[in-house]
């Protein structure tokens, strides 16, 4: 029922959109759409965890044996919420935005929220293969049409490096499908399958998943559609992309390659870690070089995502609650680094730090609201990310499935201070300083977007001073997931 | 009344989000009211909660607000830790606080109302978060107060955000305590996977059961982050930089309170560190030299902050060197003593800027007695306490550390009594060359000079008061049997790990009694040396030779550009080119060669149909001859 | 006389026409060669008949019937390609002048 | 049967249609009128109404598998009429539309003997009464040398790959331990595989694929497609190729199944290879037509994977990838017909201008493209998991799907220079009736992308009774 809506509504919103033909009003129909799912999501969250509203099942493609089959479990709650508390975030935050044939532009989004939410809900392979690339499609429509100026070769290189990937893992999938012993689609009987399929099978599925949602976090090396696409994007869609859709890849990982391949999880383990801490220096070594606001935090965002990958492969409890919660935190930490890339860009034209400085005495709420965002960024504690990274580095220290815990907890850890170093240059070089020629004549923000940026504040303090019901929403799903990644043949 | 010790904390935190959300509507009274009302408020209630303490028979009490983190096996509660130690420290971040706002009150008193309340908001969330790293019954509380401060810290260096160069100290300050913060954050992770807790009853309690090797490892990372946090070598060269902020926070924050949250976390973690030999040396001699190398330093310095700011981390070395020999108590001795003369010192410092109108180069000053006669007399005081001359509170706390260093070995001693020479020798330069002699600035300036308003005043005169007497509290054994009240006060939290009661008794009444009056009579003479060799001609050119090395710090700032910041700043160059031309290269490539691909394939379609026959019945030969030669 | 023998002179004729199609440039040329492939064809579909007439007689009399009926459609089917190609020969001479395939390469790449 | 008299007397009769009447419209309404006959007698015929009793001695077999193909390409070849139908009025050259009208209707008797042969002679018959007349389809624009040399070429090539065909016919008759073309006997045991028997089978592999376009036996599409007026090229490369693919399985199903481990592969090579060529070549193609001839070069590469693995999965999945192609390229072709400018840069800015157009052109694509919600998706989908159910071949699946993502490139070419490119591309007249069939045939692809159920559940019965 409810996971039902929650991909109806902003599907069918998304589709009356359409039809609006007037920018103004389809703003406020595709905000008011957003909340509704939004109420929805939060009474997914008051039903309590064996609510029967929680799950929808009903035929759909019987002579493939996969099934129209939806749940919301701890993950997908957490994930949803985010899905639906961000877009709404999102719509207020760029309310000011102007974009040519405006209501298309609404509907898309609305379509990529629906895309989403049915990512994050499948309970059956090939539904969720759908919802995978239906996520897409709008987000490539969203960012060549209103976009940067080299946006259209951008948002290619985007699709085309996705779809590759995703089309290995469809492989994976059929290939998996073949050998239930049902014939079905359904998580239950992959989940049965690593009692078919041998150790050696298993090696080679991994990667046709791994590589697919490599793709999406990044992890490096396959990261370098990201800084291209979330430059080139109009900014809402930067939101999307880096706040909710990089999730698409932990959460595949999580659902359905971790349990469903343990062994290769396991034998591959390292390999994967490497990659992602590889790929955590790396990005915040580049991310310190960066002039330009958002491909700074781009790469941030990819070092964030590796660690949390990284915690996965760590198959501990504390680290998985870590990526749990962390999914969320980041999600809403990077979107308000957007929302106030994005007050910059409109104000001043420039996204360039060199260009800037000295906004502090032009616009100290701005000021302090980024400061306390950033902190978030660089995980301080007291605010949520804090949380996260505690238990995803906790997590990874105390491993089991690797003998090189401590040596990738200290190497993870050194991206710490590299993440205090870019985020503070960040800070200094656009707020601290003198003024300029360009920044004299900055204002301060308005209603809407303080409102915003507080909510999100609020948020980022209240998680980070008491999760314990954000980690007590997950804690079935991850003790099942761990019990399922310790499978061994 | 325990239970409300929650309070202590929270009303600095109200005391921040008042002047921090109201500080557009606030008038200046309003914000110092507040900001220094809170601090007294939370002074008194400390008050309360030592009178409840130093009754006979305390056991420590936990106060548990939340749980905050709860994963698996793992509980980390919110929860709040009083004994001796933490009350002790409460008073001294409490009252020194509630001074030292009072005395910005005047001291930032040409900042905009904003600003204003901005900086005072800045320092209440600074003692909140002061007051939860000395509160917090866990390493994680302990932690997340031992970043906030970190935090404020930054945000005060970089109050006047106008000044890069300001904005670069902070930085420095920031990134530099992460540093140690990492070693600290993974030496809770090895507790965790160690002990499963983090709660210092449980974590201590475990602690005879784990190996030497796991607590040495556990003990040198959380030694990692004290560098960090309180400025040891090689983590020491952002505390000389964050002089930039306001003089009372170089006060509060660089002397008094943060820059010990290192010493106390060791003190705290006795157990351990009495566990781990071998830390307890790497500890000592890294303070010792830190002590030695900052005192060089200090000898060189003309900023009148900067000396006072190589100095503190000078003493912080002298305190190091305490845990490290296991004199617990006379470490923390020191830190309070050391809370008490150096913010004195530099809040003195701050009311001679005052009256200089900014200038902190003592070779412009001189002959300022006159113009500033309570100024003078109150860092004279200051100068001969932390010079170690007695009955001053300096003498007895660092004569405590250095009768425990003899005992541990008689080198340890030899160095840190030269130390206290080098710390007579340069405070008094400094002393001379900025209160005698005659007036070396300009006309104006000299026009300007005055003494500082009341409320600059009375804060020094109370911390004169106290640097003169507070050494009282700890009479050693061997003057006066039993008169050692802080001994007494610590032994229920110390006396785990107290080794320095044998640590002291291993040697002599007599010879410890001689190496007072020797170290007091080196001192005295080395002060009124350098006393006189500068009230009458202080140098004011610039150092030649050796001197200017020590000017230059040991050129250690330039060290670390060389082989830290460049190399990493070449690698990040290194791997922009590699995205670009390789990673992102091999993608792009692959298009390319498609294209290429298509373009090449594309001339087989020639248009002769000739040509299409041919290559039909090749393709059909080709597969003959696979039928032909590949067994199947 | 052996089956082999048909087979092999089959198997020529159609080799001498494919190679004509490769080498002329004629239309009309290339055209009868094709012929001449289909005429290899029905060569060997009689012969193959033929043999199964031997092979089979005993279960079935009327056996390989079927292959010399084949032969009848394939010329009945070449008879409709004639026409239809040599009409298009005339349309492409009635425009260019020419029934020369290598000009034909206005359609490429 | 009813389907291949039905056709065959109505080819006649419009044939002398033009006779009676010359107005355009009346001949079209009649070819329409005709095409809803074959339907329902089709469909009589696969629920069991046969009007025609006749003995065809087992040289045809109508099973369900070809009548519901023969389903599949009637209805196709109905909304192609119905889509451009009146663009064979626009042929430059004044030709008489009832001709072709007739040839369309010979070449669906064609199609039909092919779906449903039961004989080798009835496979070569059929596949010569598809060919002659597209011939002459091709050649139909009389004045323009394209269409011409086009004419000339598909006809040479066409009537070579009959000899190749003839020849391993012929082989195999020869092989056959019973003397005869019917395909049912032609199967022998693994024990007796004769160097004739090889090479028979060998030369039909290549001449169906040739037919289908299959490389390196390709070379005639990309011309004989740019050539021949529009809507005949979107005439044979729907309709035609899908019919004889039909054909191309069944062949090989019935009569070589038994023998399947010594021919997969060819089949995986020559599949290989047709995917590559097409996809890598169709990349830097300048002229949509071009590249979409080129594309249905690669799409009957993806087809050949339901040959390469003939299993439950790929017969229904070879039905539903020739529905959903064809209605995808139909109306893809239906669009660019109406284009004044074939290149790319020509649709620069179609969304401004004509969002309906842009729109349903872009579904079209996508479902070429195979991205789930369309019925690409699952035609894909199906042969992918027929191959990867044999177990083998796994490197070809891989190698397809990267193909596939090639295949993106160009096909998003076309939606870039709709959407994101600004231009204002040259349209000629359209009436409301096209754009609304145009959405009709959207809302199919989609129906059939997301509940391709109600295809696939007659499929799974019919195709596993069978």
């Amino acid at each position: 029922m409810i996971p039902v809506l929650l991909i109806a509504i902003p599907l069918a919103g998304g589709l009356a959109g359409f039809f609006i033909k007037n920018a103004q009003s389809a703003r406020g129909w595709s905000f008011f759409v957003s909340l509704l799912a939004l109420v929805v999501s939060l009474w997914g969250l008051s039903v309590g965890a064996q609510s029967p509203l929680l799950n929808a099942d009903v035929e759909w493609l019987p002579g493939l044996g996969s099934r129209f089959a939806v749940g919301l479990d701890g993950m997908g709650q957490i994930l949803c919420l985010l899905t639906a508390v961000s877009f709404p975030v999102i719509f207020l935050a760029t309310w000011r935005n102007e974009y040519r044939k405006g209501w298309n532009f609404y509907a898309l989004m609305l379509l990529s929220q629906a895309g989403l939410m049915g990512v994050f809900l499948a309970m059956d392979a090939l539904l969720f293969y759908f919802f995978w690339e239906l996520a897409l499609i709008p987000v490539y429509f969203l960012c060549s049409q209103w976009g940067g100026e080299k946006r259209i070769q951008a948002t290619f290189k985007f699709f085309i490096y996705t779809f590759v990937g995703s089309l290995l893992m469809l492989i994976a999938i059929i290939w998996l499908y073949s050998h239930t012993p049902d014939h079905s689609f359904s998580i239950k009987s992959f989940y049965e399958l690593r009692n078919h399929i041998n150790g050696g099978e298993q090696l080679w599925l991994f990667w046709l998943f791994f590589i697919a949602f490599a793709i999406k976090m990044p992890i490096w090396p396959l990261h370098t559609w990201q800084p291209d696409a979330y430059e080139q994007s109009p900014t809402a869609t930067t939101m999307v992309l880096s706040g909710i859709m990089v999730k698409m890849g932990l959460f595949g990982v999580i659902r359905w390659l971790a349990p469903v391949l343990p062994v290769g999880t396991w034998a591959w383990g390292d390999t994967a870690s490497a990659l992602c801490i590889i790929g955590m220096i790396y990005a915040s070594l580049v991310a310190i070089q960066q002039d330009d606001l958002k491909r700074l935090v781009a790469y941030s965002s990819i070092a964030h995502i590796g660690l949390m990958c990284l915690a996965i492969f760590a198959t501990t409890a504390s680290g998985m609650q870590g990526v749990m919660i962390q999914m969320f935190n980041h999600g809403i930490n990077i979107i308000g680094l957007w929302i106030v890339i994005d007050l910059i860009e409109r104000q001043m034209g420039t996204r360039k730090m060199s260009e800037l400085g000295g906004l502090a005495q032009k616009a100290p709420a701005l000021a302090i609201l980024l400061v306390i965002v950033a902190l978030a960024n660089v995980a301080l504690p007291l605010t949520n990310a804090f949380i996260g990274e505690f238990l995803l580095f906790s997590g990874v220290f105390s491993s089991k499935a690797t003998q090189y815990n401590v040596v990738f907890t200290v190497v993870a850890g050194i991206s710490i201070i590299l993440s205090a170093v870019y985020t503070l240059n960040m800070i200094q070089r656009v707020f601290f300083g003198n003024t300029n020629t360009l920044t004299e004549k900055a204002k301060d923000i308005r209603l809407n977007e303080k409102v915003v940026l507080a909510a999100i504040v609020v948020l980022i303090v209240v998680i980070g001073v008491y999760p314990k019901p954000m980690l007590n929403l997950t804690k079935e799903t991850v003790d099942m997931l761990i019990t399922k990644m310790n499978y061994k043949l | 009344m325990i239970n409300l010790v929650w309070l202590v904390p929270v009303l600095p935190l109200a005391g921040f989000l008042i002047n921090g959300l109201f500080r557009n509507s606030l008038s200046k009274g309003m914000t110092g009211v507040v900001g220094c009302g809170v601090l007294l408020a939370s002074f008194i209630l400390s008050l309360l909660i030592f009178g409840q303490v130093r009754q006979e028979g305390f056991e420590a009490v936990t106060v548990t607000l939340f749980d905050f983190i709860s994963v698996d096996k793992l509980h980390i509660p919110f929860a709040f830790q009083v004994d001796q130690l933490s009350v002790l420290f409460l008073l001294i971040i409490t009252g020194v606080g509630f001074l030292i706002h009072l005395y910005s009150t005047s001291y930032m008193h040409e900042e905009e109302a904003p600003h204003f309340a901005r900086y005072f908001s800045y320092l209440n969330l600074f003692v909140f978060s002061m007051l939860l790293l000395v509160l917090g019954a866990n390493f994680v509380i302990l932690f997340i107060g031992w970043e906030g401060v970190g935090l404020c810290s930054y945000l005060l260096i970089g109050y006047w955000f106008k000044n890069i160069e300001y904005g670069n100290a902070a930085k420095k300050a920031f990134i530099m305590n992460r540093i140690g913060d990492l070693g600290f954050l993974i030496a809770i992770f090895w507790m965790i996977n160690q002990f499963g807790s983090v709660s210092f009853t449980e974590v201590f309690g475990g602690a005879s059961g784990a190996s030497v090797g796991v607590l040495t490892g556990i003990t040198l990372l959380l030694f990692v982050g004290a560098t960090g946090k309180s400025a040891q070598i090689p983590l020491y060269t952002w505390l000389p930089d964050a002089m930039a902020g306001p003089t009372p926070v170089s006060a509060l924050i660089h002397a008094a309170t943060m820059v010990t949250a290192g010493i106390y976390m060791i003190a705290r973690s006795h157990v351990l560190y009495s566990l781990a030999p071998v830390t307890q040396t790497v500890v000592a001699v890294i303070g010792l030299a830190t002590a030695l190398f900052a005192a060089t330093i200090a000898l060189k310095q003309n900023d009148i902050k900067k000396v006072l700011a190589y100095s503190t981390v000078s003493q912080l070395g002298y305190m190091f060197l305490g845990l490290g020999v296991g004199a617990y108590t006379g470490a923390v001795f020191h830190v309070m003593t050391h809370a008490f003369f150096k913010a004195l010192l530099f809040l003195g410092a701050g009311s001679v800027i005052h009256a200089m109108g900014g200038e902190q180069d003592i070779r412009k000053m001189g002959g300022l007695r006159k113009a500033l006669p309570v100024t003078s007399l109150t860092f004279f005081i200051g100068c001969v306490a932390i010079a170690g001359i007695p009955p001053f509170s300096g003498f007895f706390s660092k004569d405590e550390i250095l009768a425990a260093a003899f005992a541990k070995s008689p080198v340890y001693y030899g160095i840190g009594l030269f130390t206290a020479m080098l710390t007579a020798f340069y405070m008094f330069r400094l002393f001379a060359t900025t209160f005698s002699g005659h007036f070396r600035g300009t006309h104006d300036q000299e026009h300007h000079l005055h003494e500082s308003p009341s409320s600059m005043t009375i804060p020094l005169i109370v911390l004169a008061i106290l640097a003169a007497v507070s050494g009282f509290l700890g009479i050693p054994e061997a003057l006066m049997p039993h008169a050692h009240w802080l001994e007494h006060f610590l032994s229920p939290v110390l006396a785990g790990g107290g080794s320095e009661g044998h640590g002291v008794a291993e040697i002599s009444r007599g010879t410890e009694v001689g190496l007072m009056v020797l170290s007091a009579a080196l001192a005295l003479i080395v002060s009124f040396w350098a006393w006189s060799k500068f009230k009458s001609k202080p140098e004011v050119g610039e150092p030649a030779g050796f001197g200017k090395v020590l000017a230059n710090k040991w050129y250690v700032d330039e060290l670390y550009r060389a082989i830290i910041i460049r190399p990493l700043n070449v690698l990040g160059k290194f791997f922009v080119w590699l995205e670009k031309w390789v990673i992102d290269g091999a993608v792009n490539g692959t298009g390319r060669l498609v294209q290429y691909g298509g373009r090449q394939l594309r001339l087989l379609q020639s248009g002769q149909v000739g040509g299409y026959v041919l290559l039909m019945v090749i393709g059909i030969l080709a597969l003959f001859l696979v039928e032909l030669f590949v067994k199947k | 006389m052996p089956i082999n023998y048909y087979i092999f002179l089959a198997l020529a004729l159609f080799c001498i026409g494919v190679a004509g199609v490769l080498t002329r440039r004629n239309a009309i040329i290339i055209f009868m060669c094709i012929e001449l492939m289909l005429n290899a064809v029905n060569l060997l579909l009689v012969a193959f008949s033929k043999m199964h007439q031997h092979t089979l007689a005993v279960t079935n009399p009327n056996a390989g019937i079927d292959g010399q009926l084949f032969v009848f459609f394939i010329m009945v089917v070449a008879a409709a390609e004639v026409s239809v190609g040599l009409a298009i020969i005339v349309m492409m001479y009635r425009n260019t002048h020419s029934i020369d395939v290598n000009f034909l390469n206005r359609l490429k790449h | 049967m009813n389907a291949i008299i039905i056709s065959a007397l109505w080819g006649i009769i419009m044939m002398f249609s033009g006779i009676v009447t010359n107005k355009a419209a009346t001949i079209r309404n009649a070819a329409v009128l005709g095409l809803l006959l074959l339907l329902t007698g089709n469909y009589l015929d696969l629920i069991g109404y046969h009007f025609f009793p006749v003995d065809v001695h087992k040289m045809l077999f109508f099973d369900s598998f070809g009548l519901l193909a023969n389903t599949i390409i009637f209805g196709a070849t109905l909304i192609y009429v119905l889509l451009s139908g009146r663009e064979i009025e626009n042929i430059t050259a004044r030709i008489p539309v009832a001709e072709c009208f007739a040839l369309i209707f010979f070449v669906l008797c064609g199609v039909s003997l092919v779906t449903t042969f039961n004989t080798l002679l009835m496979l070569f018959l059929g596949i010569e009464i598809i060919s002659i007349p597209l011939y002459i389809l091709t050649g139909s624009d009389k004045k323009n040398l394209k269409s011409n040399e086009a004419a000339l070429k598909y006809f040479l090539m066409g009537s070579f790959s009959t000899g190749l065909m003839l020849l391993g016919i012929a082989l195999l008759y020869g092989a056959s331990p019973t003397g005869t073309f019917s395909i049912d006997d032609l199967g022998v045991g693994k024990a007796s595989l004769s160097a004739l028997y090889i090479s028979g089978l060998l030369l039909l592999l290549v001449a169906m694929g040739f037919k289908v376009s299959a490389a390196p036996f390709h070379f005639w599409t990309p011309d004989v497609y740019d050539g021949a007026p529009t809507v005949f090229t979107s005439f044979m490369a729907t309709i035609v190729k899908a019919g004889i693919f039909i054909g191309f399985i069944r062949l090989f199903d019935e009569t070589f199944s038994d023998s399947q481990a010594r021919w997969q592969l060819f089949v995986a090579i020559i599949t290989a290879v047709t995917l590559f060529i097409g996809n890598i070549t169709a990349v830097f193609q300048q002229s949509v037509k071009r590249m979409l001839a080129y594309s249905s070069i690669a799409q009957a590469g993806f087809m050949l994977l339901a040959l390469l693995s003939i299993n439950g999965l790929a017969k229904e999945g070879i039905l539903l990838y020739a529905a959903a192609y064809s209605l995808a390229t139909i109306g893809i072709f239906a669009v660019l017909i109406k284009m004044k400018d074939y290149t790319f840069e020509g649709f620069n800015g179609l969304a401004k201008h004509h969002p309906v157009l842009a729109a349903t052109c872009t579904i079209f694509l996508l479902s070429l493209a195979g991205i789930p919600l369309t019925a690409g998706f699952f035609a894909k989908y199906y042969m992918l998991a027929s191959v990867i159910e044999t177990g083998h071949f796994l490197w070809l699946v891989i190698f397809a799907v990267l193909c596939a993502a090639v295949s993106v490139y160009y096909y998003f070419r076309v939606i870039q220079a709709m959407y994101f490119k600004d231009g204002d591309a040259q349209v000629l007249e359209l009436r409301p009736g096209f754009k609304g069939l145009l959405v009709v045939v959207a809302a199919l692809i989609l129906l059939l992308g997301v509940f391709p159920q109600v295809v696939l559940d007659r499929l799974h019965g019919l195709v596993y009774t069978w």
